[in-house]
């Protein structure tokens, strides 16, 4: 019973002390100490990566084998806070609104527990780990998303995640235990030995995988996305579909190589059906967007799909590749969602979409510019980084022998500028007497989006961050 | 250092001061005195090339450099001209220059315009300079898609529908051509993504050639205009401004041809030379086939976009011929329809902003109105129809006489027909001169109009001198391509 | 002599696809809700008849059933906290009055 | 003889000077640098005529041709390449005497003709561009530079027939003229490459085993260049750019389109005429038909035509087809008679281009002087202007043959080849030789005799019927006149030059015989045209010409539009060409292959809509979506692996 | 005997459970339906006893039934009682339930017959508290620790924004 094994899993620990920090602070602090909660708070976070990067220069195996982490997982982990930091910093307008402002605690705490969850989803080495951890990165997920308490959508988006969220744990479940009943073990490392492929375990595999598609967001089980990202307060929509993907990616990934390994024929073509059908569908679904949210709901259903791309290899190449590629997403999607979140408090009714933001280089030039340079990146355009994440997405499939793979999804990527280019003409082109407004960004935000845009220009071409996450991989 | 890092390092800087600069006579002064640099530079590179050369060096590339980039994917920084780089960079450079002038008073947002223009001419030296797979990849599509913005945006007509269009199927094209790129990594071991280092491999099989040639060449081939996969380029060009028409067509296009031989023919020899009769017919319908579209056009960018695509199938025509000389004679037709073409644009435009209007039955007797955008028309038009003393007679000749070097059947109707084309350019080209600059004005409103501002002459003259400089002694540039292409013909027809 | 383990699953499925059933076809969201408790009930049992049938070494199965039940709590708490606050906004939980969000 | 390289870069330079800096000058100016430099050109022409000459013959019995420069100009790669230099021997230099000499008298008497005119000085810069790429094209050391100066030469032909750009007919005029002559360079072209690629070079003396080998190609070769050749020199069926040719100022259908261009399809058979002789003799038959038809064509044509300069442009397509005729009917067999179409020829192509170009600018003159192109506004003219009359009159019995003017001499000799070829042959020259006596005298009648047009009008006006006071014609300046006079002695006395002892098939000198029996026909034939023309015209139109109008009416009409060979052309062109390729082609790149491109974006855009219900908003659909899509991959699976 | 009792017992348990189950998904008032549900979750922790595991059954009753049967009525009550469920609405969607439902059900059912599950380890012995208290708070294999601290986090978590999405202000 060495229960100091608790205070080696250093992330998760130190996290959770922010997090009981936060929560202590929102019981107590009155008056002008709430001013500096937001600062407080972003601090903390901001501390609590380079934590993370410090705890990656050792691998650990704790608690009989159930936690596992290593310079990569850590790496992830801090990418994952990294990018929860940039959501808190854009949050500091709206959280300063009449009706966020009473549950400023709670959106930190709600957060922070969410990214715990994905924390121990990351490391686990056991389903049931796993699977607390994914619950734990869901369900106040679903009350964030509910946030607005008052607004209908907000309720509605709500309520159809945690229906859906619900409804895929308990087709995963159903899945598991049938991995448990054939198998007879729920630790990762024991259960690749007891596979053998048979049609139960397929069988199983497949509703597995349906519950983790459902947070990833792949078609056919990403119908709840658009809609709950459309309802859901803008910056827990940016959380929603960067973080909150990004983690259940890597795990499915490490699940996948480690636990179907015996079975990579099968899962691969089941990825393959899955990217085919992600990256396809949504794309036709997304030209037909002209709400900005639901658009970004499509647009990261088949940012998904082409993650999918590096999974599918199973590859140590494919996993440098995905992890970069996750990176590289979250930098760009959270300008995006940034400049969504800062323009839609000039727009009526709140929703922004592609008619506002026609004629918007007129008024705000700096963050069209953002925007534009971020949607590049989001097509895969030189030199922004998401051409060298997409490129190296496709080199790992390819590599892998998918080839008619990435041929479809090189093709889908035509469609998908078709639609990023639609926001850009808006936004040049069309021409509009009454643009929205000149605006002035808040300092969190500034500082979020001067970090999303050097992420944007930078990360593909210094190559060191690549290198850095090709060494850790596997 | 090495010299050609300057032609990416000059742009960058450039950007970075155009990004800082606050009214329009800084960045006047940031476009000229970056793109003098370029000039001077490349002109410099040239010379010394040419030196270097004469004094007996003989590597297939010269300033070459590697910095390794993602070691894990084999991907470096690999740097190194031979002859067709070192004159494509010029080319590159004289549109670059002229084209500031052209765009002298652009309007609205003449920051970004400028911005994106010179992230264009960036990605355009980076592809010329490159010599790994995936840099030169990356360029490309740099180059590619600073293009939406400046038709959307300075654009005119239906600027929106042919931005969108042109950047689509182009991308389309490069969707192509990075399959053919992964295959050819990964068809020569996936050890290096080095162009050099893989031909001098040639270890890719045959079976992957034969599937990989089509797609990289058909990926190069859309910027190329290969017929069927040219339609973009009369709405991208007519919809256009002048300085952007200018440089997609003088330079741009040409990264298309330079794509196809230095990355499709001289990686995939086996399949260049099994499969090349399938492009050859393609191509020889792009000469005709573009040149008699361009008869019955009414709209002056349409007839030199139709004109384009009828030149530049003439390049992929020359290139799949495969002979030293056809080679050679591409390569020639790339520099001199790359800057024919930018002064066709170049007084389109001109005259375009004076009268308004490029369709042909609306202008008339401009000869009087305009003598100087008249007269350059009409050396430009002369020069497009293969004058002798204008860079296209030469290069067409050198094509012709290369083609016709391949003796059998097949290549020499090809080649027959492909010559049609010189007549029927002189049946479009003198149809325009025709009607629009000759006879009597027929607008009362287009007599008011005015010739040519300095900064449009200046632009006018300069291209006139090149394009007759390269078409009087074309002995030294000439030469310079030779040397370039015989390394790729020696393994293309061993 | 016991009661066959195929028994408990087969009654397991179908409990699980009886929830999946309502699920499907119910009409207010606490009906919805209960179909869900179905599901998870479901999964519970097979838990538990896999670890007491096949794999009583360890009490793997156990503890998931365990857990799960816990989870299925706290769901539900969410759930229903949302659904009070969507019967606010609404004054219905008509899943038909959800439906502005869509296409 | 180094000196050669002035002649041709001075006109260069004089266009140069004039082009870029033209505009900004007086007319004086211009008129002065480009008669100046033509000036210089014309002496050094003469002198290294004298000097090649006067050097005699060599070893061999024959002028050695000289190459003072040859230099790579551009690197074809093999053997091959283009080479730029300067050929002499003894028809380069015979052309450059011709060109020069009649370039010279055009230059002079444009300062006359021109004066005043808009773009003076364009007009200069464009002869001297023509004078240049006219001798570059003559002393061209090989096929390829040969072709280069051709197209310049088309060129200069185009923006000088363009000249009144603002006048449609002109403008149609020389964009036919380029197009036509374009279409059959592209023959030549083709020629040259295969020309170039089996004998592996340019040059047009390529080595004995080359040719040998290049045996079976060598005759198309030829025979392709020949097109080209046919397209320069207006042979029938390519002949059609020629008379519409005319819209440009008169002095230059005298320079280019009568005396010196025209002919660079006779010289290109010439030049060539080694390699024809031996190993296509089946081509230069083809030649021969060729002009044969061409010259019977044109002279008809030209009987019937109203506008002097198209009889002008008609004769001169018959007088070329002459000198086609010439060449074709050269043999083999004999040194000298089988060679004496060649000889013949060059002798033609000299008398020729002096009474031609005479007679342009005695059109000119008149022109000039009427304000007019149409017969019917002469008549009567020999008062006004009796220079012009007389050396027109020298140059029309120049041309119809009547000795002792040098158009005898050479006519004569072209027909006795002829009548050596075949009788048919000599027969149908000699009655073609008849009919340009007939037409080029029914022309000096119209013009000069009959009745005054002017003194009509002026009798009208006086009688009070007309308003319009007419212009009273009136002898042209000295500039204008001191060409014709210069022109008209030439032409008499240049049959007697002994040009055989200069220009022969082989090389080698021999005298001129006379053929009496030829020559008695061929004069006789000559007298009977003119007769016959004096009968019906010289008081205008007599009765007999009315019956004669009546009898062929049909005829003459067919004639008088030239056969509808226009028509037919501008029935292919326009129609054939232009309605149904061009813009079926245009139509189906926007209609067809753009709109597959566009459908391909539609399609995918209708394939939005129709997924589009997928998302419906109701959690339970997505739900049973969730659920069918794992199933379907779990059945999917099951089943394929 | 014993054998036919068990069998009877679960015989029992099952139909009684599917009945119910099917009540509770076809029932158009949600406090019946809330009602057929507690039969359920009785009747499985019926099953755990049945499989000797009583810790199981007890825990089964006190939050299923206990907690979250509940909570359900709190909620029936507070959003109103005698909200008719109409499941009719659609009849295609309806007919796309049962037909996705129904094949699931083939599908899984199909597999459960066909597949050899190793089940001869059957006991009767049920497992002592003991065991599964050392288990609960170990931290070596087949411990769950770590889990059971996780899931405090979870209801931690799930309670603060329970109560922050319901709570009136």
């Amino acid at each position: 019973m060495n229960y100091f094994e608790f205070f080696s899993m250093i992330p998760e620990i130190s996290l959770l002390a922010v997090f009981v920090v936060i929560f202590i602070f929102d019981l107590v602090a009155t008056g002008r100490y709430r001013r500096i909660f937001h600062a407080l708070v972003c601090l903390l976070m901001l501390g609590h990566i380079y934590v993370c990067i410090e705890s990656g220069d050792k691998e650990v195996t704790l608690f009989g084998g159930m936690y596992y982490s290593n310079s990569m997982i850590a790496f992830v982990k801090a990418m994952l806070v990294f990018g929860s930091s940039l959501v808190v910093l854009q949050a500091h307008r709206w959280l300063r609104s009449t009706h966020a402002l009473a549950k400023q605690g709670e959106f930190y705490v709600l957060l922070l527990s969410t990214l715990i969850g994905m924390f121990f989803m990351l490391s686990a080495r056991h389903f049931l780990l796993f699977f607390i951890g994914m619950e734990l990165a869901s369900l106040p997920l679903a009350c964030l998303v509910a946030f607005d308490k008052y607004r209908h959508h907000s309720a509605e988006a709500g309520i159809k995640y945690v229906l859906t969220s619900m409804f895929a744990s308990a087709i995963m479940l159903y899945g598991i235990s049938f991995l448990y009943g054939t198998i007879g073990t729920l630790y990762f490392e024991d259960m690749a030995q007891g596979l053998s492929g048979t049609t139960m375990q397929i069988f199983a595999l497949v509703m597995f995988f349906a519950g983790l598609g459902f947070k990833i967001s792949l078609v056919p089980f990403h119908l709840w996305t658009a809609d709950s990202y459309q309802g859901a307060p803008t910056v827990v929509t940016a959380y929603l579909s960067v973080i909150s993907k990004g983690a259940a990616v890597f795990t499915l990934f490490v699940i996948l190589t480690k636990v179907f390994a015996p079975m990579t024929a099968q899962w691969q073509m089941m990825i393959y059906a899955v990217t085919v059908a992600s990256i396809t569908i949504a794309n036709l679904f997304a030209i037909k967007q002209n709400n900005m949210k639901r658009f970004m709901a499509f647009s990261s259903i088949s940012q998904a799909g082409y993650i999918m791309l590096a999974v599918i290899s199973g590859t140590a190449q494919g996993m440098s590749a995905m992890v970069f590629y996750i990176l590289v997403y979250i930098m760009a999607n959270m300008a995006v969602f940034g400049i969504i979140e800062t323009l839609q408090h000039n727009v009526e009714g709140g929703e922004l979409t592609r008619e506002h933001c026609n004629g918007l280089y007129k008024t705000n030039p700096q963050l069209t510019l953002l925007m534009t340079l971020a949607l590049f990146s989001l097509g895969g355009i030189p030199p922004f980084a998401g051409f060298f994440s997409k490129f190296f997405v496709f080199m790992s499939a390819f590599d892998a022998g998918f080839l008619v793979l990435v041929f479809i999804a090189l093709i889908n990527t035509v469609i998908s500028l078709y639609y990023y280019l639609l926001i850009v003409k808006a936004m040049y082109i069309t021409p509009n007497d009454n643009p929205i407004a000149k605006v002035k960004c808040d300092m969190y935000t500034r500082i979020s989006l001067c970090a999303c845009l050097l992420g944007i220009v930078l990360l593909g071409i210094c190559s060191f961050v690549y290198i850095g996450i090709d060494n850790f991989a596997f | 250092m090495n010299i050609l890092n300057l032609f990416v390092a000059i742009p960058l800087a450039m950007l970075f001061a155009l990004w800082i600069s606050r009214n329009t006579k800084q960045i006047r002064t940031v476009m000229v005195t970056g793109s003098t640099l370029l000039l001077s530079l490349s002109v410099y590179l040239t010379i010394d090339f040419i030196a270097q050369r004469n004094a007996g060096v003989t590597a297939a590339q010269l300033y070459t450099d590697s910095w390794s980039w993602y070691p894990a994917l084999n991907i470096c920084y690999s740097i190194g001209v031979d002859g067709i780089s070192v004159a494509m960079i010029l080319l590159s450079s004289i549109i670059v220059f002229t084209g500031t002038f052209a765009s002298w008073n652009i309007k609205p947002h003449t920051k970004d315009f400028f911005l994106w223009y010179v992230l264009l001419s960036l990605g355009v030296y980076g592809f010329f300079i490159t010599t790994d797979m995936f840099a030169m990849f990356m360029f490309y599509e740099t180059a590619l898609i600073p293009m939406y913005l400046l038709i959307g945006v300075w654009g005119s007509g239906k600027k929106e529908y042919s931005a969108m269009k042109l950047t689509l199927m182009l991308m389309g094209g490069s969707a192509f051509l990075l399959m053919g790129i992964l295959g050819i990594y990964y068809g020569s071991g996936a050890t290096t993504m080095n162009i050099h280092e893989i031909a001098a491999l040639s270890n890719i099989p045959t079976e992957m050639q034969y599937i990989f040639f089509p797609l990289t060449f058909i990926g190069f081939g859309v910027l190329g205009a290969l017929f069927p996969f040219h339609t973009w380029s009369p709405d991208g060009h007519a919809s256009a401004p002048t300085s952007v028409s200018m440089l997609h067509a003088g330079v741009l296009m040409k990264l298309g041809g330079y794509g196809c031989f230095r990355i499709a023919m001289y990686l995939l020899p086996q399949a260049a030379n099994d499969l090349a009769w399938i492009f050859i017919i393609l191509t020889t319908i792009s000469v005709v086939y573009g040149a008699l579209s361009a008869i019955s056009q009414t709209d002056l960018k349409y007839i030199n976009a139709y004109s384009s695509v009828s030149h530049c199938g003439l390049v992929l025509f020359a290139l799949l011929m495969m002979t030293r000389t056809s080679c050679t004679g591409a390569i020639l037709q790339m520099l001199s329809h790359g800057l024919m073409t930018a002064l066709f644009f170049a007084l389109i435009g001109m005259i375009y902003g004076r009268t308004h209007t490029r369709d042909i039955r609306q202008m008339q007797g401009l000869m009087k109105i305009m003598p100087f955008l008249s007269v350059g028309y009409v050396i430009a038009g002369l020069a497009n129809l293969g004058l002798p003393g204008f860079s296209g007679f030469i290069a067409e000749m050198t094509i012709f006489v290369g083609s016709f070097m391949v003796d059998d059947t097949f290549h020499r109707t090809v080649t027959i027909i492909a010559c049609t084309s010189i007549v029927i350019t002189a049946v479009y080209i003198l149809r325009v001169v025709g009607k629009i600059l000759y006879g009597e004005p027929c607008n009362e409103e287009h007599k008011r109009l005015t010739d040519a501002t300095w900064d449009e002459r200046f632009t006018v003259i300069c291209l006139i001198i090149c394009v007759a400089g390269l078409g009087i002694a074309p002995m030294w540039v000439s030469d310079l391509i030779n040397n370039g292409v015989g390394d790729i013909i020696t393994i293309l027809r061993p | 002599m016991t009661i066959p383990a195929q028994f408990y699953l087969i009654l397991a499925a179908v409990l699980f696809f009886i929830g999946v059933f309502g699920f499907f076809t119910r009409r207010n969201l606490i009906s919805l809700l209960i179909s869900t408790e179905l599901m998870l009930n479901a999964v519970d049992i097979n838990f538990a008849v896999f670890n007491a049938y096949s794999h009583p070494e360890h009490l793997e199965g156990f503890f998931f059933t365990m857990f799960g039940i816990g989870i299925a709590a706290a769901e539900t708490a969410v759930a229903i906290a949302i659904i009070i606050n969507v019967f606010r906004n609404a004054k219905s939980i008509h899943i038909k009055n959800l439906l502005d969000l869509k296409h | 003889m180094d000196f050669t390289i002035l002649i041709l870069a001075l006109p260069l330079l004089s266009f140069l000077i004039l082009g870029l800096a033209g505009m900004k000058m007086p007319h004086k100016w211009a008129g002065a640098i480009g008669t100046l430099s033509l000036t210089l050109v014309t002496i050094l022409s003469y002198c290294a005529a004298a000097l090649y000459f006067g050097a005699g013959r060599n070893a061999e019995g024959i002028f050695a041709p000289i190459t003072p420069y040859n230099h790579t100009w551009l690197p074809l790669g093999g053997t091959l390449s283009i080479d730029m230099g300067i050929l002499i021997d003894p028809i380069s230099v015979m052309m450059l005497i011709v060109i020069s000499t009649v370039s010279l008298m055009v230059h002079i008497y444009s300062l006359g003709y021109m004066k005043g005119e808009r773009g003076f000085q364009r007009y200069y810069a464009f002869l001297s561009l023509f004078t240049f790429s006219m001798l570059g094209l003559v002393v061209a050391t090989n096929i390829f530079q040969m072709y280069v100066f051709w197209e310049l030469v088309g060129v200069s032909s185009y923006l000088l027939i363009g000249f009144y750009y603002t006048k449609p007919a002109a403008i149609a005029a020389s964009k036919k003229a380029f197009i036509v002559t374009r279409f059959a360079d592209l023959f030549f072209l083709i020629g040259i490459l295969l020309y170039g690629y089996y004998t592996e070079t340019f040059s047009f003396t390529p080595g004995e085993t080359l040719l040998m080998s290049a045996g079976a190609v060598l005759p198309i070769a030829l025979a392709l260049m020949f097109v080209g050749g046919a397209g320069k020199s207006a042979m029938f069926p390519l002949h059609i750019w020629l008379p519409d040719a005319m819209e440009g100022p008169t002095p230059v259908s005298a320079l280019i389109h009568a005396a010196t261009m025209v002919v660079a399809g006779v010289y290109l058979v010439a030049r060539m005429f080694p390699l024809f002789i031996d190993y296509a003799p089946e081509v230069l038959h083809i030649v021969a038909y060729v002009g044969a038809f061409t010259s019977l064509y044109a002279a008809i044509v030209a009987c019937v035509q109203t506008d002097i300069k198209r009889v002008l442009a008609f004769s001169t397509i018959s007088q070329i087809a002459f000198m086609m005729v010439a060449l074709g009917v050269c043999t083999s067999s004999n040194p000298h008679y089988g060679g004496l179409g060649y000889m013949a020829s060059m002798f033609h192509l000299f008398t020729h281009a002096m009474f031609k170009g005479l007679l342009f600018l005695g059109a000119g003159a008149i022109i000039h002087a009427v304000h007019s192109n149409e017969k019917s506004q002469m008549g009567g003219l020999r008062k006004y202007m009796p220079v012009t009359h007389l050396t027109f009159l020298v140059a029309c019995l120049a041309i119809a043959g009547i000795p002792p003017f040098s158009g005898f001499f050479s006519k004569d000799e072209i027909l006795a080849a002829c009548y050596d070829y075949s009788p048919m042959m000599g027969v149908f020259m000699s009655i073609v030789a008849a009919m340009t006596a007939f037409y080029m005298f029914r022309l000096y009648y119209l013009i000069f005799w009959g009745k005054s047009h002017y003194e009509e009008q002026l009798s009208l006006y006086s009688a009070g019927k007309s308003t319009h006071k007419p212009h009273k014609p009136h002898e042209a300046p000295l500039c204008m006149t001191a060409p014709l006079v210069i022109l008209a002695t030439i032409t008499t006395v240049a049959g007697f030059i002994p040009f055989g002892n200069f220009i022969s098939s082989n090389g080698e000198a021999y005298h001129i015989h006379i053929n009496p029996a030829v020559a008695t026909v061929s004069i006789l034939l000559a007298l009977a045209g003119i007769a016959l023309a004096t009968v019906m015209y010289i008081r205008g139109n007599s009765k007999l010409t009315t019956a004669i109008n009546k009898a062929l009416g049909i005829f003459i009409e067919a004639a008088y539009n030239r056969f509808y060979m226009d028509e037919l052309w501008l029935f292919v062109t326009k129609k054939i060409i232009f309605n149904c390729i061009s813009r079926p082609i245009a139509w189906f790149d926007r209609h067809v292959i753009d709109a597959t491109m566009d459908m391909m974006a539609t399609i995918t855009q209708k394939c939005g809509n129709i997924v589009r219900p997928m998302q419906s908003g109701n959690v339970q659909s997505y739900s049973v979506w969730f659920l069918s899509g794992a199933l379907l991959l779990a059945l999917m699976l099951i089943f394929f692996t | 005997m014993e054998m036919s009792t068990n069998l009877l017992i679960f015989s029992g348990l099952a139909l009684l459970m599917a009945a119910a189950a099917i009540a509770a998904v076809t029932t158009s008032r949600i406090m019946r339906a809330v009602t057929y549900l507690l039969f359920v979750l009785f009747g499985t922790a019926g099953l755990y006893f049945m499989l000797h595991y009583t810790f199981l059954g007890a825990v089964q009753i006190i939050v299923y039934a206990g907690g979250i049967v509940v909570l359900f009525i709190f909620a029936a009550l507070l959003i109103g009682k005698g909200i008719i469920d109409v499941t009719h609405t659609s009849k295609l969607r309806y007919l796309a339930g049962v037909l996705a439902s129904m094949s699931g059900l083939a599908i899984a059912l199909y597999l459960i017959v066909n597949t050899t599950f190793i089940t001869d380890k059957f006991t009767t012995d049920g497992v002592p508290m003991t065991v599964v208290g050392s288990a609960l708070m170990g931290t070596a294999k087949h411990n769950y620790v770590l889990t059971f601290e996780v899931l405090s986090i979870l209801l931690l978590a799930c309670m603060v924004g329970a109560i922050m999405i319901a709570r009136k202000k």
